[in-house]
């Protein structure tokens, strides 16, 4: 009898548990190194410049309303003259066991073969559930239909949809610069080889502190700095499994 | 009581007539064109291939459609006095761009790569229908994402069902 | 049965039923859009596939390599060449915002000319031919009265070609006064470097190999030289060798982006970086690190500057200079470097070279991971002899009767009371070659508008190179989106126009021969030094889509040898001056360049003007950071509206409160407050320039940015401080989670 | 009830309420439609035509006023479906005057409760994604959310307290169907599906009351506990605790009570007919479940603060330190407890708890606590989330504002037209007491 129930809850299970498949194709993962990063910010206006973000001025900006995929947040300790500045970049996580999968009612946000978080934007009807659960805050709304003035819409890049009002947005780790290299390798006959795809913000870090890679395959630069013992991951006890791992700075302590 | 079933009767049948006349005699499923060009005629009688057209269909996303340097390249010598073929001409002339119609019209946020479908052994004529045969170019599959998803369903194509596969 | 009027019923509601079944079936379908294709494909362009070509990144003066990504004619995005010696592929935040210099909603479309009087505003749309001829019609004009020397051409820091062509024009045109100026031209550093070690280029401060990093008020990771091949440096220096980690100290008053990431701030007070470098200097020599011979003379040169002596001048303990002195001379090799801050005092020059003989006490340079020089530069620099100093003087003097200015902004990088505006009423016919309505182009009366770095040819040597012998070329990605010109084009068809010597000289008919004609004279030159292609076609296709033209590997270049005698005159013991006397000014006032308008040129990218600002957040406008301590003491909480007063301007700026600053500090950044700078620039913020006095350094005539003592008082109203943060304090969340470092480790 | 009223005078008394409107409703009604147009749909189309920027939402704090707005309405509801099932099955007395409006006020307020989810939403036009219908795309909705756990949730208690409702009216309308003219008639003889009033009928139509209101018990605990996991399920530091289905069913069956307060109280006022029917009495057992309800909800919320001050986590602690000592939401959060568990305390006196202008003032200050109560839940969690770099204060724009105070009038506008459709005091049940007496 207990088998059968196993049999019938496993069912269940698989489909509880987000991202439904046993294995995926590929585990892509950034590793940043906070001992490099030195919080010029040169990523967030590259993901500008790729994912055509909208520039929503300075009235929205004193709401928090700006958009940017990718932030670099930074932690001031001590009082002057012993001041720490710590910076950190924070994208979504491409979370695993993702809390906003949880909560989209319309399937817009689900976890695919890549294991990445997918947000579909013509699924989405706005019910704000994905970035009130996500606990890195990296979720930003459309708030209006923003406005590209006369040349600059030329700039837009066509494998990237714009956004219309009401629709959830976030990091996709450049899934169009992804989807161009699997296309790259297929033309060519292989599989997709390390360091072959790079999302617009690894591709320009000045001091590379980010790495992008497959973390299923054990060679992959990623692997090998994943298993630094500097390694660590954000909110790691909130067991949201994200797929962005940090390296500690090191600093001294107080 | 008897005549408000009647009314409503009378009513859900015009409606349903009117929608009917819209999609068949007024559809966009066969657009009028600047240049009536019949496939039939350059594909099915004079056997030209897709690809000596519409070059970029093995190397992008999207297919392309013959610039008027290509029809002038045969119809300077080949008929050049027939109607149609002078206004190809005259275009030509005017250094114009021959402004056809879309039939087959994606939405902007569709991700539909021609390279892949012709790279995996796709024929022209599964989404198109018998292009060789039409005089009139119609769209024959209704390029909704049921449509896509059937035919990704029915091949097995690997993370057919992902979303991310053909939305941008 | 059904009567009359239930037979009308029904047909009308029958009529209405079908015409919405009709209206149902349009609303379904897509609106009919056409199929555009071309008349004559162009065999390059395949639409949905991107062509990438490489050009030079024109943002700030490090001269960059990049590579766009062009889709169809548009260029969509600029990512770093990877070929490149100095960048290898990666780019800074400006860098990236180059795209949207190109396509800027604010971009003069024609050439214009001033319709009445300077105070208004209103310019007319003139043809090219009509603009050309006003311009050689006034030049002819001069040369008729002989006096051609009234010709005076100001341009931006030009280090290619263009700066050969510009040369060329003015001496066939016969005036000496062809004058470069820009805010940051580090002429302070060349100068210093020019007298301590008598070299003339910037060497190449191997960042990457050194060990101990003494940062004297050097923002190198943000805006200073080359910011991307230090954050390179940088990265390589922290995690890039196996086993060792590179240690950086910053010394400056105000906390910049490169101290936020020093394991150390010594915040030290304004003005005596070069008295801390003295000292440091003097302690390697008293603990006998320093092997040389004339190490009494050192001795007797350093002694007034003992670490017990200086440690209250300059504000820090002398027990930490004594252990910062070791470990600096015990890291083999350890590098010091002077950098905007420490060069922007009134006697900037000292600093530097103060940092330049700590560096050679310490045995720093020639080695990997100290100073190292740099190889001649293929392309000929084009030496300015005068300064911006002698156009002021001329023009009030009434001496210049046409100023032709290029690429360059000096009404706004010019305080006010150096009587710019006024100076530039003097000149009766003022000629801007540039892209949009900035200050200067607004006083003009003919502005021709010039291509963007994007749509045009040109080339540029990057300063400091690497150790390779760098040129980067700067080829057109896009058509021009408007009807301007190549500044090249402009001068070339004016030579045409004014005839004799000049068209003789200069027989090009456009900018792109000479500048293929110029590539072909140094092919030839260097041709048996370098194993290029045979034929100059197969040379000149690899240099453009390769980016550029370096060496494969590092050129072996002459040793730097310390001229000790002619330092000894630049060795003062008393900290920079600052204007304003203490009690009534009590605060100093730092100035530094900010990560995103760099010196005001960027205010007009939205992007930029949006970034938020790494050290603060601020988006959208100018701030002032106050320590938190004196902002209590004297009642000010975060944004609030302060008046900053100058004993020569006043400044309405709110308020931020920043830990990282002396209390006795106050520090502002430069690039907003522009009056007509477009729509995302245009009175926006305050300009910080004008509270400083005119005066300019006599040794290279540049305007010393921190030089003024400044009074803050409380205004009434609200300032909008638009920022993006939150709370920066992280209360043991364990967000930025660190580690000791490696030697603490096994402990 | 005093017993000389005969049947034909109850049905008189009824009708003429319904039938004669003095000018003074029409001025009101009037009133009242501009004010809900004003201030509920013109700001609602302006938002849906310019976006959710116009609102005061912003990053960390997505969900504001008009969530609140959506618990506060389904709290509202909550207390139709305790009167009318749960007093029905224990046989109470005094509910048989007060069920019908209850019974109202619970299908309006879910109707409002249920748009305010589509002002909320950012793209309403493509709210039907939200139900599981097959479609071409072969797409189905995310059952394992809450929300979709709402739509059902939500769906089952509108349809069934309609039902409910329905029942109810049916002797009502039949017994009123013959005294009315022209299309008053029409509709009654439609809905009343032909009601002859036989035994069999009182029979069958007991029965099934009986059998409605046990299935609607569930729905009482049910409905409100799945709103509360909208917000208990993610892990938002001031939301995610186990204590929230039992505390939001509470403080639903609170508020609601209290509306039900409210509602009698304006219908004595305003329909004399009807101030005889519902007496002291009733109010005095209203009073004693008011009473009992706020003990149990303050024993919650202290409960919650607990948790959270022993949860020894930097999250839950900064939530918390925001909610308290925030001088802004301090003060609401004082307001907040002096209304929902001091005042309500002055219930125990019987004097108190008879007077209805005593009750009526209490379930004003009761509404509006529990209406800061839900404000405080979502304003304060959300602007102080995981990272404290993100951390953004929330004010509520003038359109929220707008649609928050609209949404009243639009309750008010719902209930005057269907006081002038259908008895609002229901005839059967005040027959049968006039029977058992």
């Amino acid at each position: 009898m207990s088998r059968f129930l196993d049999k019938l809850f496993a069912r269940f299970n698989i489909y509880r548990e987000p991202g439904y498949y046993g294995k995926y194709d590929y585990k892509w993962t950034i590793v940043i190194d906070l001992d490099k990063c030195d919080g010029c910010e040169a990523c967030v206006i590259a993901c500008h410049a790729e994912n055509n973000l909208p520039i929503v001025g300075e009235e929205e900006c004193s709401k928090n309303r700006a958009f940017n995929w990718i932030r670099i947040e930074r932690y001031v300790e001590g009082e002057y003259p012993d001041v720490r500045v710590k910076f950190i970049p924070i994208l979504c996580q491409q979370c695993g066991k993702a809390r906003c999968e949880v909560g989209c009612p319309t399937y817009a946000t689900y976890h695919n073969q890549d294991g990445l978080n997918v947000q579909v934007y013509n699924r989405c009807i706005g019910t704000f559930t994905c970035a009130t659960y996500c606990p890195y805050d990296v979720r930003h709304f459309n708030w209006f239909s923003y406005k590209w003035e006369a040349p600059l819409e030329q700039q837009l890049n066509p494998d990237v949809t714009v956004r219309e009002k009401g629709v959830m947005e976030k990091c996709t780790f450049c899934i169009q610069r992804i989807r161009a290299g699997k296309d790259h390798a297929k033309d060519e006959g292989r599989e997709v080889t390390d360091g072959d795809i790079q999302p617009a913000c690894v591709q320009t870090c000045p001091t590379g502190a980010m790495t992008f890679g497959d973390l299923n395959d054990p060679e992959s630069r990623v692997s090998q700095l994943a298993k630094s013992e500097r390694r660590y991951r954000l909110f790691e006890d909130l067991n949201t499994d994200p797929s962005v791992i940090y390296l500690k700075r090191v600093m001294k302590q107080t | 009581m008897r005549k408000f079933f009647l009314f409503s009767f009378i009513w859900v049948a015009t409606f349903i007539s009117g929608y009917w006349i819209n999609t068949s005699w007024f559809s966009d499923k066969q657009p009028a064109q600047p240049i009536a060009f019949s496939h039939r005629i350059h594909a099915g009688e004079n056997g030209i291939p897709c690809l000596y057209c519409h070059i970029y269909a093995e190397r992008s996303t999207a297919a392309g459609v013959p610039g008027v340097q290509k029809c002038i390249g045969c119809h300077q010598i080949i008929k050049r006095d027939a109607p149609e073929i002078s206004k190809v001409a005259d275009y030509w002339e005017r250094k114009k761009p021959i402004p056809w119609i879309k039939v087959h019209n994606l939405p902007d946020f569709v991700y539909f790569s021609h390279k892949r479908h012709i790279r995996a052994g796709i024929d022209c004529n599964s989404c198109h229908g018998n292009v060789a045969g039409m005089d009139v170019i119609t769209r024959v599959s209704s390029l909704k994402m049921g449509w896509c998803i059937d035919c990704h369903m029915s091949h097995n194509v690997k993370n057919g069902r992902d979303c991310w596969t053909c939305h941008k | 049965m059904l009567k009359r009027r239930d037979f009308l019923k029904a047909l009308g509601l029958g009529g209405v039923g079908t015409g919405l079944g009709f209206m149902l079936g349009e609303s379904i379908k897509t609106p009919a859009t056409n199929l555009i294709p071309y008349v004559v494909p162009p065999e390059d362009i395949v639409p949905g596939v991107a062509n990438w070509y490489s050009s030079l990144c024109t943002q700030c003066n490090a001269g960059c390599g990049i590579i766009v990504r062009v889709l169809e004619g548009r260029a969509k995005k600029i990512e770093g060449n990877p070929h490149h010696p100095v960048n290898q592929g990666r780019l800074c935040a400006m860098g990236q915002a180059g795209l949207q210099a190109l396509y800027n909603p604010d971009r003069i479309k024609t050439p214009l000319i001033r319709k009445g009087s300077r105070q208004s505003e209103e310019f007319r749309a003139i043809t090219w031919e009509e603009a050309l001829s006003v311009l050689a019609e006034n030049l002819m004009k001069l040369k008729i009265a002989s006096n051609t020397e009234k010709l005076f051409l100001l341009s931006s820091v030009i280090r290619g070609h263009m700066g050969h062509l510009f040369e060329t024009f003015m001496q066939n045109f016969g005036s000496p006064n062809y004058i470069q100026y820009d805010l940051f031209q580090h002429k302070e550093l060349i100068f210093a470097n020019k007298v301590s070690m008598g070299i003339n280029i910037l060497p190449h401060y191997d960042i990457g190999n050194t060990n101990l990093l003494l940062s004297f008020g050097a923002d190198f990771l943000n805006t200073w030289l080359s910011p991307v091949n230090h954050s390179l440096g940088y990265g390589h220096m922290r995690q890039g060798r196996h086993g060792s980690r590179g240690r950086l100290v910053q010394i400056e008053p105000r906390l910049s982006l490169s101290g936020a990431n020093a394991d150390e701030w010594i915040p030290v007070r304004p003005g005596t970086e070069g008295i801390l470098a003295l000292g440091l200097a003097y302690t390697i020599i008293e603990e006998g690190y320093y092997k040389g011979q004339d190490i009494n003379e050192w001795n007797k040169i350093l002694s007034p500057y003992k670490p017990e002596i200086i440690s209250e001048l300059t504000n820090t303990d002398n027990e930490r200079i004594r252990t910062l002195a070791r470990e600096f001379a015990s890291a083999r090799p350890g590098l010091a470097i002077a950098g905007e801050n420490a060069a922007s005092y009134t006697d900037g020059v000292n600093h530097i070279i103060a940092v330049n003989i700590l560096n050679h006490l310490a045995d720093n340079i020639g080695k990997t991971g100290g100073v190292i020089s740099n190889p001649e530069a293929p392309i000929k620099k084009t030496q300015s002899l005068k300064d911006i100093d002698a156009l002021l003087r001329n023009a009030r003097a009434g001496e210049v009767e046409t100023l032709i200015t290029y690429n360059t902004n000096p009404v706004f990088t010019l305080p006010h009371n150096s009587k710019i505006q006024e100076a530039l009423e003097n000149i009766p016919f003022v000629v801007s070659l540039s892209c949009f309505m900035d200050e200067t182009t607004a006083h003009a009366d003919l502005i021709l508008p010039t291509h963007t770095s994007l749509e045009d040819w040109g080339d540029d040597i990057s300063e400091p190179a690497t150790g390779y012998n760098t040129a980067t070329i700067m080829q057109p990605a896009v058509s021009p989106l408007y009807d301007s010109r190549n500044a090249g084009d402009i001068l070339l068809s004016t030579a045409k126009r004014l005839g004799n010597r000049l068209q003789k000289n200069m027989p090009w008919d456009n900018f792109r021969d000479f500048f293929i004609e110029s590539w072909k004279t140094i092919y030839e030159k260097q041709r048996h030094t370098y194993a290029g292609e045979p034929v100059f076609e197969d040379f000149w296709n690899k240099v453009l889509t390769q980016g550029g033209w370096w060496d494969q590997e590092k050129r072996t270049h002459q040793s730097i040898h310390f001229i000790k005698d002619n330092v000894k005159r630049f060795i003062s013991s008393s900290p920079s001056l600052f204007q304003g006397n203490e009690d009534e000014f009590p605060f100093y006032l730092i100035l530094y360049a900010h990560s995103g308008y760099y010196d005001g040129r960027h205010a007009n990218l939205p992007w930029l003007q949006e970034m938020p600002d790494p050290m603060t957040s601020v988006v959208w406008g100018t701030w002032i950071e106050i320590n938190p301590q004196t902002a209590g003491k004297m009642g000010i909480r975060e944004g609030d509206l302060l008046l900053v007063e100058s004993p020569y301007g006043k400044l309405h700026v709110p308020a931020y409160l920043y830990p990282g600053i002396r209390p006795d500090t106050v520090s502002i950044p430069i690039g907003q407050g522009h009056k007509t700078y477009g729509r995302y620039a245009g009175n926006r913020g305050s300009n910080p320039l004008d509270l400083l006095p005119g005066i300019s350094r006599h040794e290279t005539g540049t305007i010393p940015l921190n030089s003024t003592r400044v009074k803050i008082t409380k205004s009434s109203e609200k300032g909008n401080l638009v920022k993006m943060e939150g709370i920066t304090k992280e209360f043991d969340r364990q967000i930025v989670q660190t580690i000791p470092p490696y030697e603490r480790r096994q402990n | 009830m005093d017993t000389n009223i005969s049947y034909k005078e109850i049905n008189d008394d009824v009708i003429d309420a319904m039938t004669r409107t003095g000018p003074l409703y029409y001025v009101v009604l009037a009133i009242v439609t501009i004010l809900t147009l004003l201030l509920f749909f013109l700001p609602w189309i302006y938002q849906i035509k310019v976006g959710q920027g116009v609102t005061g939402l912003n990053n960390p704090s997505y969900w504001g006023v008009y969530l609140v707005n959506f618990v506060f309405w389904v709290g509202v509801a909550h207390a139709g479906t305790l009167i009318s099932a749960m007093l029905y099955i224990t046989r109470t007395q005094w509910r048989r005057s007060v069920h019908r409006s209850a019974e109202t006020m619970t299908f309006f307020a879910l109707i409002i409760a249920v748009s305010f989810i589509m002002v909320h939403m950012g793209r309403v036009w493509n709210f039907y994604w939200v139900l599981p219908y097959p479609n071409q795309r072969t797409i189905w909705t995310n059952f394992i959310s809450p929300l979709m756990f709402d739509v059902f949730a939500i769906g089952t208690y509108f349809l069934s307290s309609l039902i409910f409702l329905y029942f109810g009216l049916i002797p009502d309308i039949a017994a009123i169907r013959h005294r009315s003219a022209g299309w008053r008639r029409r509709l009654y003889v439609m809905l009343s599906l032909g009601w002859r009033g036989t035994d069999r009928e009182w029979y069958i139509r007991d029965k099934a009351y009986m059998l409605f209101s046990v299935l609607i018990m569930p729905l009482v605990v049910s409905v409100h506990s799945i709103v509360s996991w909208d917000f208990a399920l993610g892990i938002v530091p001031g939301l995610h605790k186990t204590v929230f289905a039992p505390y939001f069913v509470t403080g639903a069956l609170y508020s609601g009570f209290a509306g039900v307060v409210l509602l009698i109280s304006i219908l004595r006022r305003v329909q004399q007919s009807s101030a005889k029917y519902i007496t002291e009495r009733h109010y005095d057992r209203i009073g004693i479940t008011l009473l009992a309800l706020s003990l149990l909800w303050s024993y919650l919320t202290i409960l919650e603060i607990v948790m959270g001050l022993t949860s020894h986590s930097s999250f839950e602690l900064e939530h918390l330190r925001y909610k308290l000592l925030n001088p802004g939401f301090a003060g609401l959060t004082a307001l907040m407890i002096f209304s929902n568990t001091i005042l309500p305390l002055s219930l125990s006196i019987r004097k108190v708890r008879v007077s209805i202008t005593c009750q009526f003032i209490i379930s004003i200050f009761i509404l509006t606590g529990m209406w800061l109560e839900r404000f405080l839940i979502f304003g304060t969690s959300l602007p102080r989330k995981f990272l404290p770099y993100a951390w953004h204060d929330y004010h509520p724009g003038w359109v929220e504002i707008a649609i928050t105070a609209g949404s009243f009038f639009l309750f008010i506008l719902m209930f005057m037209i269907f006081m002038k459709i259908f008895p609002v005091i229901s005839i059967t049940e005040v027959k049968e007491e006039w029977t058992d007496s």
